[in-house]
């Protein structure tokens, strides 16, 4: 992986503060080059997606700030830019905790999504490429979106970056309650995306296996901070990324939940 | 650390059978039987939109079956109200965490004991020494069995709203042990969560259903989780029933494979997504 | 308020009361109750107070025990309510005109006298204000061989009122009586009336009855009618010395509010002399009193007949007529004063 | 049973109902876009109709330039109040805002008595005095035109609803703020336009209703009866506005008739009441989603 | 062992006065409260008695839409219920200053309650009109039922008397009503550290939750909605004592909102919150008075301007508080103890 090619986002040691009071992010960096999937893992809590919220300027609606350090996407500085006005230059966040709106039908949920186009040349956009991915949003497309369950939300969710046609993407747990067969769906659908039209993506993911299987490059943070980063494969290799989030038992391969002792082994990374 | 013993409470046993529930067309059950045999732990697996959260809604009154019956420990609980079957011993976790925001931790963990305790109107306007006694052993509780059992004593009078996704479940979970549960069902307890974070999560099931003898019913994505400590695990798709029994034969099931687990294999999904990689 | 003023300025350049200067305290109300009670307070227990001028009927009401409690101050206010008008409840109270039933007494005798048997209806709003003086007035009316055919009530808030006017048609009276109201719904009445070209002619009571009410009503409000319990600034009647005084101190025009302050402080003047020159102390008792003892008492003109005050008001009023063509209210009959 | 006079107690309810519906109609857009009762809609009616008058009787301006002028006026406080008061709101309790509008409320009533004191006032009258008659029926001139007003500008927003992206960018952003932006929707610009549009209505229903009940700093109770209007409707759907406008329009003048004027209210809200009771979110709101 | 200990340092980390020193300024308080009658002249002390009854009634309304969530624009309504239980009490039956009271308080309680029906099915907002509805409905009663309310003219309440003492004056009435509203407040607090102040909050926070974790909803609902119009009867009551007259006109519909307001600046779901609200709504319009008067001088019409600008003020100052201290004056408060770490109260 060379570092050399333009970055389409990046992020030089930002501090993120909620409420003029709790500081969240301590000086996080973080490069997400052109057509790269970057995997960002952490632990809860750590400020994964308070990062995300940061890039695409929607810490303020949560009383958050960024006190320093800088962003700039498509090489653009972002703190000039307003949250939509992001959206409409291609970058799309998919947030955390699937925020669809509740009121609106499936279908009136991507017709939203559609305001990311404007003032973008282009053909009408059209819902078939969601439908097809996700069928199950075409049965229920008039329904309710309030009325899904927790997965078909999480598919919607989804289904409307795929409508906005971004350059890049930030998904925020996209795996978040899925079933297994769905994840890897979503996953094969995520590389496709990416591989396929070439859009990058800063992708915030639990389950780091798959999440480490997409992506081109990987951070690791702790508290506010990047611990550790690297190609996937290197990281793949660490000994506490094996551990504590790949759920490998030093050589043994995979360990099973029964035979968890009461003791935790802490972090090296951490002391 | 102090260990708790509520012997008191036998863990329970829940039978449903023949459950069916719709929503205007929509069949989101169809004759579900199943059971949860006195202090195991069941698991509820299916793919999204199966029902196994309106399940969960059923079971807990919030949503009114079409038919079927719903029985405690032999007795049919299908028509009582919420609160009624709180009482009872039935208490849950939510799949959107539903904690009560304007709340610290401590107080949400204790208004799970409500159902529970006795003081009145008058008696709470007056905070006259019943109420008293009452709020203190209630507080004295709390803290030896809950708190000090799931380790958030450090953010006890943390309001819930700032604390992180993992804490947030922990604390539902806490509250739900508040409730003196004899049926404890859990709605994805460690969706959102990495490894480190589902291990402890796991511990703290395995120790409720073995140390507090409390029977368990959860549902859950996490195979890996689901399949090493769950002693009976049931799969629901479109509604219905289509397998149940022990993990390592349900896993097995051709059926559940293709409607839920896919390939199953982490290994070898990495495999066909790196391949995608090679092709571009 | 600027009526009192300039009385009580009037009075002590005259040399005051019995050699006494009379002191204005003044806070504004905004006509609601607990401000005015609040107000009641502050002046009372800040400044010795002998005579108060209060607003609402509510606050008289509300303020009436107090006053009894007390037994020092004599009040008048600005309502009319006849509810006020009842020296054993409100002994310490007094109104500078006749309240609102002897109001439409008033207009019943100048009905009565136009023509005979008329047909009467009352159109009223749902407010304490409006059904004041309506159940006595139709009685009266009985009495007077008048024919009720109809009593309108308006909510409160109305805006609309053409489910009113096709009653009013349905009912096609001689004369209309409003009450309750200032201006709303008043000029949607007449307009209305006059497309449909009812016969009926519109009276009011005193709230009613300035001109600026009707400045920019325009043509509807021409010969609407009502009772007015004294002049109007710009009357030049050669009998009405004082109008030439406040004319003088008020080039403007000055509203019918102005000149019920100004004769309010009139009276409660001359109580006050009356009570000091018999050598009584100045207590709410005394000061009613002296206050029932006026009779046949000149006003100087704000009011055309010299008045009497048999109980808590002055049961003396006059017919205007409103003309659209100067915009000005117009005597329509002569001083009118009831006789119990 | 007299039935002509049915008929044009019907016809007068029908129009004053209009009225309602009109003024109803600046709640719902507000509503929709931004989850808030504006309690002052009324106060701001009121202020149209004064602006109007300054315009026409105080300028001497001609009706014709007065209205838009007025209407205009309208939407720039609505502008103002937007980008001053509710943008700082965002997040707050439904509650905190609605106070913040009853504030609003307050602060413009005492304005207007400031500036035009507290007594009555009647509108130079622009809209002819020949009355209507429907068949037999008579119908008030001015009560006709408002309703011929009202009919148009609701039916062209219900339209607009129908056939405008626009209107689901509306209620994206009522339903959440962050995923609003996050769909590239300008939040901030719809918050503003819903104001804008909503008060210039409302401004424009203060016009009408001064034309026909005359003007005073206390006509904002006219907003209370369109907000039981909205109440029964659905506080976020057009159709029940119009709606409801026309129903309690009827009630009203039925029972005012009928009972007596003092049952008006009564009779409305005792309605109001039952009706929430079977449809605890209007005829034709939208259900909040109750799920666990 | 630990249990012991831990019992022990639970009771005071329970209680509602931690700290020594918030004790010491509870002390304080309580002094200045029992002397402020005899140095305040009736004008201070007649405000002292309205913001007593204001507050009480204000700490009721904040129970159900501060803690329970279930917004109400009925309170003046429920207040006006319990002024006339007294009035009829009072002229009627003639039984004793105290027991009319509680009596007033219950009477609005039962018709809380009636009011507090919908709630069950009617949410947010739409529950927020209903009951101005409610408050118009029960407007109508009180001006057409005439034989116990005595119609639009009102009735009259006889001067309180307790121990043969009349209690006439504002003075007298002080070493009431003040009482009476501090044992209110105290019930308020204490309800909050208890099962039932907990339900309320979380039914104020997530209902149906709520119901699932095994709170009854509709019995709490009404609880809350007796409970805060029991507070409003209670202060109706007083208020009946207070200004001796009872008329339609006595509580209108803008005092409801008064209320609300009140409980919105003093700080939705604190104790202390309608304390401080209620006393500031009630003070500033008569400061304004002193401002007004100070400025007379400068402005000599200022007086005539006085009652549009207390409008422009009253809502002037809702909107600066939600705006700009949308916690109200209790954050503020609570951010000046976090700087000196001493206050009576514990919010
Ligand atoms: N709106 C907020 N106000 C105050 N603190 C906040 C807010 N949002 C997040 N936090 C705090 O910031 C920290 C990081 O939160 P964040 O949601 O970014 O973590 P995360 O890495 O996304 O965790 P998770 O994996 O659970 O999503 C947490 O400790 C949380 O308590
Ligand atoms: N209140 C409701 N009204 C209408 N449809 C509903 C309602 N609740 C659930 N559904 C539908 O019923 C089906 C089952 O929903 P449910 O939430 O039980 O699925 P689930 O098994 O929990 O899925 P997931 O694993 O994604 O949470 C879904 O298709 C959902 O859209
Ligand atoms: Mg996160
Ligand atoms: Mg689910």
């Amino acid at each position: 992986m060379k570092m050399t090619a333009k970055p389409i986002l990046e992020i030089s040691n930002i501090e993120v503060v909620y409420n003029r009071t709790v500081q969240v992010l301590r000086g996080l960096s973080l490069r997400v080059e052109e057509g790269q999937v970057v995997a960002l893992l952490g632990s809860n809590g750590a400020g994964k997606s308070t990062t995300l919220k940061a890039v695409s300027n929607l810490l303020q609606l949560e009383d958050g700030a960024v006190t320093a350090g800088a962003i700039a996407f498509d090489g653009a500085p972002l703190a000039a830019l307003t949250p939509h006005g992001l959206v409409r230059r291609g970058l799309f966040h998919v947030m955390e905790g699937r925020r669809i709106f509740e009121d609106l039908t499936v279908e009136e949920n991507l017709v939203a999504a559609t305001y990311a186009l404007t003032g973008r040349a282009g053909k009408p956009a059209s819902f078939d490429a969601v439908y097809a991915y996700f069928p199950r949003l075409y049965e229920r497309r008039s329904g309710r979106a309030g009325y899904l369950s927790g997965g078909e939300q999480q598919m919607l969710a989804i289904g409307r970056a795929l409508v906005a046609e971004p350059k890049l993407i930030l998904l925020d747990e996209p795996s978040l309650g899925l079933s297994p067969k769905l994840v890897e769906e979503i996953f094969t659908i995520i590389a496709r995306i990416n591989r396929e039209r070439g859009v990058s993506m800063l992708l915030v993911e639990q389950n780091a296996a798959v999440a480490l299987a997409v992506s081109h490059y990987g951070y690791i943070m702790e508290t506010g901070k990047i611990v550790l980063d690297g190609p996937t494969e290197r990281l793949m290799a660490d000994e506490d990324v094996r551990e504590f989030y790949l759920g490998m038992a030093g050589e043994r391969g995979e360990k099973s939940y029964r035979d968890i002792k009461h003791y935790k082994r802490r972090k090296r990374w951490l002391s | 650390m102090t260990r708790p013993a509520p012997g008191t409470l036998a863990p329970a046993h829940l039978a449903v059978s023949g459950l069916s529930l719709s929503f205007g067309g929509l069949k989101a059950l169809t004759d579900v039987s199943f059971e949860v045999r006195p202090g195991t732990i069941t698991a509820l697996i299916g793919p999204n939109g199966a029902g196994k959260t309106s399940l969960f809604n059923c079971i807990s009154g919030f949503y009114r079956p079409r038919e079927g019956h719903i029985r405690l420990d032999g007795q049919d609980i299908t028509h009582t109200h919420p609160p009624a079957r709180a009482r009872a011993g039935l208490a849950r976790t939510f799949q959107n965490i539903a904690l009560f925001k304007g709340m610290t931790v401590l107080d949400n963990i204790k208004l799970g004991r409500h159902a529970h305790m006795r003081t009145n109107l008058l008696q709470a306007l007056a905070y006259w020494s019943a109420a008293r006694r009452e709020e203190m052993e209630l507080r004295a509780e709390v803290e030896r069995q809950i708190i000090d059992f799931l380790e958030i004593d450090h953010i006890r009078n943390k309001p819930v709203a700032s604390l992180s996704y993992g804490l947030q479940k922990r604390v539902e979970l806490a509250r739900a042990l508040a409730m003196r549960p004899r049926l404890l069902m859990l709605d994805e307890p460690v969706a959102g969560m990495n490894r480190e974070e589902t291990e402890d999560m796991a511990r703290f099931i395995l120790d409720v259903k073995e140390e507090w003898g409390i029977s368990i019913l959860m549902v859950e994505h996490d195979m890996g989780m689901v399949m090493d400590i769950s002693d009976h695990v049931v799969v629901l798709n479109f509604g219905k029933v289509i397998a149940q029994g022990p993990p390592a034969q349900v896993q097995g099931d051709p059926q559940v494979a293709a409607a839920y687990l896919g390939s199953g294999n982490p290994a070898e999904l990495m495999r066909r997504l790196s391949a995608i990689g090679e092709a571009a | 308020e600027a009526g009192i003023s300039d009385f009580v300025k009037i009075a002590n350049e005259a040399g005051g009361v019995a050699g006494r200067k009379l002191r204005l305290a003044y806070e504004d109300t905004a006509y609601k109750v607990d401000q005015s009670v609040a107000v009641f307070n502050k002046l009372t227990t800040q400044n010795d107070i002998h005579l108060y001028y209060g607003d609402s009927t509510g606050f008289a009401k509300t303020i009436n025990e107090e006053l009894n409690r007390r037994g020092s101050i004599l009040m008048a206010g600005a309502s009319f309510g006849s509810e006020l008008n009842n020296p054993e409840k409100y002994p310490f109270q007094f109104m500078a005109g006749p309240d609102y039933v002897e109001m439409i007494a008033i207009l019943l005798e100048y009905i009565a006298k136009q023509q005979k048997g008329a047909k009467i209806v009352f159109v009223n709003s749902d407010t304490e204000f409006g059904r004041d003086p309506i159940e006595a007035s139709v009685k009266r009316a009985k009495e007077m061989g008048l024919d009720v055919v109809g009593q309108i009530v308006t909510p409160p808030t109305a805006v609309d009122v053409s489910t009113e006017i096709l009653k009013l048609r349905r009912a096609n009276p001689d004369f209309t009586i409003f009450h309750g109201y200032v201006l709303a719904p008043l000029p949607e009445f007449l307009s209305q009336a006059k497309q449909l070209g009812l016969k009926s002619r519109f009276m009011g009571t005193f709230w009613s009855m300035d001109n600026s009410l009707w400045a920019n009503v325009g043509a509807p409000a021409d010969g609407y009618m009502g009772v007015m319990p004294y002049r109007y600034y710009y009357d030049t009647a050669p009998d009405a010395p004082i109008l030439e005084k406040i004319r003088k101190l008020r080039p403007t025009y000055q509203a019918t509010g102005y000149m019920q302050g100004f004769l309010t402080a009139m009276l409660m003047t001359e109580a006050a002399k009356r009570t000091l020159e018999a050598g009584k102390a100045l207590d709410a008792k005394n000061l009613k009193a002296s206050l029932n003892t006026i009779k046949d008492f000149d006003t100087g003109g704000i009011i055309g007949v010299p008045i009497s005050i048999p109980g808590n008001s002055v049961p003396v009023g006059r017919i205007y007529s409103y003309s659209a063509a100067e915009k000005q209210m117009k005597p329509a009959s002569d001083w009118i004063s009831l006789k119990k | 049973m007299d039935w002509l006079f049915f008929a044009e107690v019907t016809l007068a309810g029908l129009g004053s109902g209009a009225l309602l519906a009109l003024t109803a109609l600046a709640f719902v857009l507000i509503y929709k876009a931004t989850r808030v009762i504006n309690l002052a809609v009324g106060e701001i009616l009121m202020l149209g109709g004064y602006l109007f008058f300054a315009f026409s009787a105080g300028f001497g301006l001609p009706v014709w330039a007065a209205i838009p002028l007025a209407i205009a006026g309208g939407g720039v406080v609505g502008a103002l109040v937007e980008r001053a008061l509710i943008r700082p709101m965002l997040g707050e309790t439904p509650i905190s805002v609605f106070m913040v509008t009853v504030g609003l409320g307050s602060v413009l009533m005492g304005a207007v008595e400031l500036v035009w004191n507290t007594d009555p006032r009647a509108l130079p009258d622009f809209m002819g005095a020949t009355p209507v008659f429907i068949g037999e029926a008579y119908v008030s001139r001015k009560i006709a035109i408002g309703f011929g007003v009202a009919g148009v500008v609701i039916t062209l927003f219900l339209l607009l609803f129908r056939f405008w992206r626009g209107g689901v960018a509306l209620r994206a952003t009522a339903s959440d703020q962050a995923a609003a932006y996050s769909c590239g929707i300008n939040v901030p610009g719809v918050f503003s336009l819903a104001w804008i549009v909503a008060c210039a209505t409302a401004a424009g229903a203060g016009i009408l209703v001064g034309a026909i009940g005359g003007i005073s700093p206390t006509m904002g109770v006219f907003g209370l009866s369109a907000l039981v209007v909205v109440i029964i409707g659905g506080l976020d759907s057009v159709l029940g506005a119009l709606v409801g406008g026309l129903l309690i329009g009827l009630v009203e003048a039925w029972a005012g008739t009928f009972l007596g004027g003092e049952f008006k209210l009564v009779t409305t809200f005792s309605l109001l009441i039952a009706g929430l009771m079977i449809r605890p979110y209007g005829l034709f709101g939208t259900v909040e989603i109750e799920r666990l | 062992m630990r249990i012991a200990t831990a019992k022990e340092t639970y009771v005071a980390d329970e209680g509602l006065l931690t700290t020594n020193t918030q004790r010491a300024w509870m002390i304080i308080l309580a002094l200045v409260l029992v002397l402020a009658p005899f140095v305040l002249n009736a004008y201070w002390l007649y405000l002292a008695c309205l913001v007593a009854i204001n507050v009480a009634s204000a700490t009721g309304l904040n129970i159900l839409t501060g803690y329970t969530g279930l917004v109400s624009l009925g309170q003046a309504a429920f207040m006006a219920v319990g002024a006339y239980a007294v009035a009829f009490l009072d002229g009627h039956l003639g039984t004793p200053f105290l027991l009319n009271i509680f009596a007033a308080g219950l009477v609005a309680a039962a018709v809380g309650v009636l009011v507090g029906v919908p709630s069950l099915r009617v949410k947010g907002l739409y529950l927020a009109i209903a009951t101005i509805a409610a408050s118009f409905i029960l407007h109508f009663v009180f001006t057409h039922w005439v034989s116990v309310t005595g119609g639009m003219s009102g009735v009259n309440v006889a001067p309180a008397r307790l121990f043969g003492i009349e209690l006439a004056s504002p003075f007298a009435l002080y070493f009431v009503i003040v009482p009476i509203t501090a044992v209110m407040v105290l019930g308020a607090a204490n309800l909050f550290r208890t099962r039932i102040g907990r339900a309320f909050i979380a039914i104020r926070d997530r209902d149906i939750s709520a119901e699932v974790l095994g709170i009854p909803l509709l019995q709490y609902k009404l609880m809350s909605f007796a409970l805060s119009s029991f507070y409003a009867g209670v202060a109706g009551g007083m208020w009946a004592y207070f200004f001796r007259v009872v008329t339609p006109e006595s509580f209108p519909f803008a005092t409801s909102i008064f209320f609300l307001a009140a409980v919105i600046v003093g700080g939705l779901g604190t104790i202390l919150g309608p304390i401080l609200g209620a006393a500031f709504m009630t003070l500033v319009p008569e400061l304004l008075k002193y401002v007004v008067e100070w400025l007379g001088p400068v402005f000599p019409n200022a007086g005539a301007a006085l009652s549009p600008v207390r409008t422009i003020v009253f809502g002037a100052l809702i909107v600066f508080f939600l705006v700009f201290e949308p916690q109200g004056l209790a954050e503020i408060v609570r951010r000046i103890r976090r700087f000196f770490h001493l206050w009576p109260f514990k919010t």
